[in-house]
């Protein structure tokens, strides 16, 4: 695969797949460096989930095959099906808690 | 081929650039005379009511949550309309059924009273 | 994927038990809606009829192994065997779990529809033929599962823990995704036959193909829970409402042992070598930290909750043997297993009562004398999760041990030995709180006829499928040849 | 066939679960009546299963009913070996442990724990048919620890009693050291003939007799069937309460006395007797056990009756004689005579449970007074009690025309014919024995029925014979322990009742010597009157009469003179004496190290204690971990993620 950067004009495949990466990096260490809001990081799962879907729209390009941008499709509903869920259980837990903060999250341990 | 984006990267720049110098400028050469009335916090001509950053209400979480999830169909009805001619009755009678399910959920949340502002 | 839709009459029959379910779902949800609170038993029966059609429809596909809709669904043995466990389990915690939900005004139509939801995932990962439909069941199951945590909306506790499994959840679908991203990129296909189909003995040091796989693999062992990827475990087993608990430490880990069985072992199969290694790893963490921590435990679910981490580390053991053999001894793991901790958790709900959750161990005291039919009922539980002859529980360890041996790793079976003794202190506790400690105040059991009459056969089953193993063995022989 | 062993093991065995987990919803009347009926069940259908076997000749039954686990090279199953042997054994302990379920319901009368003592026994009864219907060594092992459980559960029945803990604790450990023996002979028997059934083991036994191999140094050799067999014999020792190993009996009778009658007289000691007899075509093979056997019989034979004569405790003297009489057996499967030891066993069941139900009969009357100094002159209160009592004694001293006169005659006359090494000395302990046993039976006799009325004034007001529940088992006892003997002599000792059941080699075959002179019982008994057998035991009789009755003063003097010798009998030879201050304390030298140290420190301490502690501190610091923090969590899920890809980068 000495031709992968050609793929695809100037901007090959690596490069999507090291932004995938980045971006998959970053939600990562969003999600654990951050100690404050729960908000903060149902954003970072959702960032979490654009990597991969770069990734599958990178590899099914690169590819020619189909199927990887399908399950793109599917994966944008389930991310909106999750954020749903997600924002459920803040109201819940803010409505329980008055409080969105990560580190009020433990009082269940050890 | 980073060449090729080379212009991009001046633009980048100079739009920086010149943000950064315009703000400076009036930083540096209006004049400052602060008195109560001018740092108070304006909000149409009154008095503010209360701390700016309220807390949004929780109703609109739900309509937010609703939202995200009627607003999807719509990735899988673009796809499927741009391809119903190859795909047929069975495309069409398949898009039935997944709007049926959601159709499903939306009388759920209507019974529910997820729709009811009050 | 095809073009051109192909999905004729064939394919559907043999998914009429998922079409079933999911209408069966819908329809509840909707009828749920205008019934009057005191006739919300209907809901609850109905759900009940609803698994037993789908168990029909199920026992009613063909025996040999058949896909449909261009391979993305496999009917096969093994499918119909956990589709049928399933259904049997899901009913037992919806029948245990009905006088607990009463009792806390919890008694609503939703608990029973996301049931059905999570087992509908549960047979769609069962059956699933490509990575598609595999991510489609986990995450149907996994929201729903979400909810089910968060169900009951005045406990704080629940509230935390519904939100820790979601958060971590999500990074693990995550990391699932990832890997099933790098994994499509380098293999071209979804598709689970296509895959083992296109990877030969090579695929072992494919670096790319790895680097996908141990992003699959976290994502996996966080599904079952394995070290260090169980964190979720204790703090959910522990927030969610008693009738959750059941749920989720249940049925969901027959669709778990699909899962791997389904994406390790057919998919990629040819990369044995390396997967085998990362299981090593978290298998025997696994029994380590569950048995160690388990022990240090004063509420008996979170106690449980570790128990299912060190469970999870035979299942993985059976797993990575790698052989016929050891799926088969994974597989009568996973079955057993699920009994037992139905059982288990069944007892705490059997002990409690509005306003009591019986879940500290110290509740238990004394049980012989109070109620000496449930003492025994829950010595059998204990002691055949222990791992004590002639409990089945014995068994479950004897053949994966058998397994990992064949295959060599005869220091693998060493420290499960050991750790399972480890783990052995900690179940005879209970027993001996149960048998030799001065009843607590207030202590009953406070449960209908059914309910007692249920549990009293599970925890039966777990002696008499013990004393005759050889017709589950056969069993399961049949469903993976 | 099947079914029917298999109803006979599972009745007891439901009724056992009916009386135990139901008690309270069956009621009292519920408990005995079910477990009665289950134990019935069984007697009838063994009876039946006799007939079947051994009057209508029909061959015996070797097959297994289940296979409960088959994996490469193992096969576990459960099966029955019925034969002569098996069926004689299944007759007498459901026989004995009818009439112990009968008694029982007028000797427990009061005791809260009613349906718990039911469920017991039947459930001892159903253990007790494991072990001897089976025809594998697990079945027979699993059937051996259960009936060791239970037995740990009765004797420890009264357990707010301390003795009655500290007895049973006894019982229990005592028997880990017999079965670390058994354990180890089954082991070997598996490791040369892979497979764990008697048929297999039998007909490898030959083969194994030949095998030679080094265990203690390279020096010696060792057989192979000897450790296997002495490892078996250890595992009896143990059950069957063979001097060293028999401290825990006479504690054992902290237990309600229908336990020591059913248990711990008739049924379980008798395990190992029955267990050395099924596997003789082993033990055949192997002269050095044979010898071993013999010595230990002998000794435990002898030493254990001097025991009976200095014990005051009515049920103690009866629990020595056990003890004694479980040597007579021990010495005849030494001589290889193993019919003689399993025709004693038989009878011996019969008067010794008869003399257990009597002695527990005296206890009621007595208020639960089992001192014998207190007692005397009980006979006209308990005239029932008084006569079947006396058949007993007359039964165990060999009495001619006594069906434990035709066991122990054939037995020492059985002995004198072998010709192995040590049978010198063995036909010395039994014949001294036998004066020894007349002397203390006939002890006991005496000073509870006859003499002087040493009991307060109110006991003796309240004394009456006890109730038809009590003395019916006694009379249907009796019956047994006088006629017995008659009819079963010929055909078990002498004729082919035991033919293809019990190997002998030709060369040990002292019973067949004997046989040559079998003329009928009769003229065994006229032989019997004229042997010093009958000589020694009425010796010993008069010896008794004149000791306790005509002369009460002498025994006193005779004390007072032979003041060491009698402390030395009064402290069980100091077994006990040396287990505590040597064996079971060995700062109190060897044995507090061992026991105490070694168990205390060792295994509780180090092993368990010590292990506990280092897995709390352990659980401890791990569940640290378990910080509740969500980031905390999310941290170790990527760093388990690294250490994958971490491990990715090694591997290529």
């Amino acid at each position: 695969m000495s031709s992968l950067a050609t793929i695809g004009g100037p901007v090959g495949l690596p490069h999507f797949l090291v932004l995938a990466g980045i971006l998959f990096a970053i939600a990562v260490a969003g999600i654990f460096l951050n100690r404050k809001n729960v908000i903060l990081i149902l954003m970072c799962i959702e960032l979490m989930l654009l990597a991969v879907n770069f990734n599958f729209v990178a590899f099914s390009r690169w590819l020619g095959d189909l199927d990887g941008q399908v399950f793109v499709f599917f994966i944008l509903t389930v991310a909106a099906a999750e954020s749903a869920i997600g924002l459920a259980i803040l109201v819940v837990l803010f409505r329980e808690r008055k409080s969105i903060n990560v580190e009020n999250l433990d009082t269940m341990r050890g | 081929m980073l060449a090729e984006y080379l212009p991009i990267l001046i633009f980048l720049g100079v739009g920086t650039g010149l943000g950064l110098v315009l703000i400076a400028l009036g930083f540096l050469l209006g004049p400052r005379r602060p008195d109560a009335e001018k740092l108070s916090p304006y909000e149409c001509g009154f008095e503010a009511f209360e701390d700016s950053r309220m807390k949004f209400d929780v109703r609109y979480y739900l309509v937010a949550i609703l939202f995200i999830l009627f607003d999807l169909e719509i990735a899988f009805l673009f796809p499927w309309a741009v391809s119903l001619d190859e795909i047929g009755t069975f495309g069409l009678v398949s898009m039935l059924v997944f709007l049926a399910i959601l159709v499903v959920g939306f009388i759920y949340e209507w019974k529910k009273g997820a729709l009811e502002w009050d | 994927m095809n073009t051109t839709p192909v999905a004729g009459a064939a394919d559907f029959a043999l998914v009429a038990p998922e079409i079933f379910l999911l209408c069966a779902a819908c329809a509840i949800l909707l009828i749920d809606l205008w019934l009057p609170q005191r006739l919300r038993q209907v809901t609850y029966l109905l759900s009940l009829v609803a698994l037993v059609v789908s168990a029909v429809l199920v026992a009613g596909l063909p025996g040999e192994r058949m896909t449909a809709f261009g391979g993305t669904w496999i009917s096969d043995p093994v499918a119909k065997l956990l589709k049928l466990v399933t259904c049997g389990t899901v009913a037992a915690v919806f029948l245990y779990s009905r006088d607990y939900l009463l009792a806390r005004g919890l008694f609503r139509g939703e608990y029973f529809v996301l049931g059905l939801f999570a087992t509908l995932g549960i047979f769609v990962m069962v059956s699933s033929g490509s990575l598609l439909t595999m991510y489609m069941g986990i995450e149907l199951l996994a929201l729903s599962q979400y909810a089910l945590v968060a169900f009951d909306r005045d406990s704080p506790v629940a509230a935390e823990s519904a939100m820790k499994y979601f958060v971590l959840g999500a990074i693990a679908s995550g990391a699932l995704l990832y890997g099933i991203s790098i994994i499509y990129g380098v293999t071209g296909t979804f598709d689970l036959d296509e895959l083992a189909a296109g990877l030969d003995g090579s695929a072992a040091t494919n670096v790319g193909l790895l680097f996908g796989l141990a992003f699959l693999m976290a994502g996996i062992a966080f599904k079952f829970g394995a070290v260090p990827f169980h964190m979720w475990v204790p703090d959910v087993y522990h927030g969610a409402p008693t009738s959750v608990t059941l749920f989720l430490g249940a049925a969901p880990k027959l669709a778990y042992f699909a899962l791997a069985l389904r994406v390790l072992a057919e998919g990629l199969g040819s990369a044995v070598q390396a997967w085998q290694d990362m299981l090593i790893v978290l298998a025997v963490l696994s029994l380590v930290v569950g048995n160690l921590v388990a022990v240090a435990q004063t509420n008996l679910k979170r106690m449980l909750a570790y128990s299912t981490i060190s469970n999870v580390g035979f299942i993985l053991l059976g797993i990575l043997a790698g052989t016929p053999d050891g799926y088969r001894a994974a597989l009568f793991y996973v079955v057993t297993y699920v009994i037992m901790a139905v059982g288990s958790f069944a007892m705490i709900v059997a002990l409690s009562r509005r306003g009591f959750e019986a879940d500290r161990i110290d509740d238990f005291r004394g049980l012989a004398q109070k109620s000496p039919w449930f003492a025994w009922m829950m010595l059998f539980l204990m002691v055949s999760t222990a791992g004590v002859p002639p409990f089945v529980g014995f068994f479950a360890k004897l053949y994966v041990l058998q397994a990992i041996v064949d295959v060599g790793f005869v220091w693998l079976a060493g420290v499960a030995v050991l750790f399972s003794v480890v783990g052995a202190f900690y179940y005879l506790r209970i027993v001996k709180v149960m048998f030799f400690d001065e009843p607590a105040p207030g202590l009953a059991v406070s449960a209908s006829g059914s309910f007692r009459f249920l549990l009293s056969v599970n925890a039966l089953a777990v002696l008499a499928l013990g004393l005759f193993s050889g017709a589950l063995l056969d069993a399961i022989n049949r469903a993976l040849p | 066939m099947e079914k029917i062993y298999l109803a006979i093991l599972l009745a007891p065995l439901f009724a056992s679960i009916v009386a135990g987990l139901f008690g309270k919803w069956v009621g009292r009347a519920g408990a005995h009546t079910v477990t009665i009926l289950g134990v019935a069940v069984s007697f009838a259908l063994s009876v039946y299963v006799f007939n079947h076997h051994v009057l209508q000749g029909q061959p015996a039954f070797d097959g297994a009913v289940y296979t409960w686990l088959e994996t490469d090279g193992l096969t576990l199953e459960i099966g029955f070996l019925v034969d002569q042997l098996t069926v004689l054994m299944m007759l007498v302990v459901t026989f004995v442990s009818l009439m112990v379920h009968v008694y029982t319901i007028g000797y427990m009368h009061d005791d809260d724990g009613y349906q718990r003592f039911f469920s017991y026994i039947s459930l001892f009864t159903f253990s007790m048919l494991l072990l001897v219907m089976s025809n594998n060594f697990l079945q027979l092992f699993v059937g051996w620890e259960l009936v060791g459980l239970v037995s740990y559960l009765l004797i420890g029945f009264w357990y707010k009693r301390p003795t009655a803990i500290f007895a049973n604790m006894k019982a229990f450990l005592v028997n880990r050291v017999g079965d670390f023996g058994f354990i180890l002979g089954i082991a070997g028997v598996y490791y040369f003939t892979d497979s764990l059934r008697y048929s297999d083991a039998f007909a490898a036994a030959p083969a194994i007799a030949d095998v030679y191999f080094h265990l203690f140094s390279t020096n010696t050799t060792e057989n192979a069937l000897t450790i296997i067999c002495v490892g078996l014999f250890i595992g009896a020792m143990g059950k069957s309460a063979q001097v060293p190993l028999h401290v825990w009996l006479p504690d054992s009778m902290e237990g309600p006395t229908p336990i020591s009658a059913l248990i711990h007289a008739a049924t379980m000691v008798t395990a190992g007797i029955f267990m050395v007899a099924r596997m003789s075509p082993m033990f055949e093979y192997s002269e050095t056990t044979l010898t071993f056997i013999l010595v230990i019989g002998a000794t435990t034979a002898l030493f254990m009756g001097f025991l009976g004569l200095v014990n005051n405790d009515i049920k103690r003297v009866v629990a020595y004689s056990t003890l004694s009489q479980l040597g007579y057996m021990t010495v005849a499967l030494g001589a290889s005579a193993y019919a003689a030891g399993v025709f004693h066993l038989m009878t011996h069941a019969f008067f010794k449970a008869l003399l257990f139900l009597a002695a527990g009969s005296v206890i009621i009357a007595m208020h639960h007074e089992q001192d014998m100094r207190r007692m005397g002159g009980l006979r006209k209160y308990l005239p029932i009690t008084y006569w079947t009592c006396l058949i007993g004694a007359l039964a165990l001293i060999g009495f001619p025309g006594f069906s434990g006169f035709f066991s122990k005659d054939g037995l020492i006359e059985a002995v004198a014919e072998s010709t192995i090494p040590g049978a010198g000395y063995a036909l010395f302990a039994v014949m001294a024995g036998v004066f020894v046993t007349a002397l203390y039976t006939f002890r006991m006799v005496f000073m509870t029925f006859h003499g002087k009325e040493r009991m307060d004034e109110h006991t003796r007001e309240h004394l009456h014979e006890s109730p038809w529940v009590v003395t019916l088992p006694l009379v249907l006892l009796a019956i047994p322990s006088i006629f017995i003997g008659w009819f079963t002599i010929g055909p078990v000792l002498f004729g082919d009742y035991f033919r293809d059941v019990i190997f002998v080699l030709p060369q040990h075959d002292v019973l067949a010597k004997l046989g040559e002179q079998w003329h009928g019982p009769a003229a065994f008994v006229l032989h019997g009157v004229q042997a010093p057998v009958f000589w020694l035991a009425a010796a010993g009789v008069a010896t008794a009469w004149f000791l306790y009755l005509k002369r009460p003063d002498i025994p006193d003097a005779i004390q007072a003179r032979t003041r060491g010798l009698n402390r030395l009998l009064e402290n069980k030879y100091y077994f006990d004496w040396f287990n505590e201050n040597y064996l079971a304390a060995g700062a109190r030298a060897f044995g507090r190290i061992f026991w105490k140290g070694g168990d205390r420190m060792l295994i509780d301490g180090a092993l368990v204690d010590g292990s506990a502690r280092v897995v709390g501190w352990l659980a401890g610091v791990i569940r640290h971990v378990q910080s509740g923090y969500l980031y905390h969590y999310a941290f170790a899920m990527i760093i388990g993620l690294a250490a994958l890809l971490a491990y990715l980068l090694v591997r290529t």
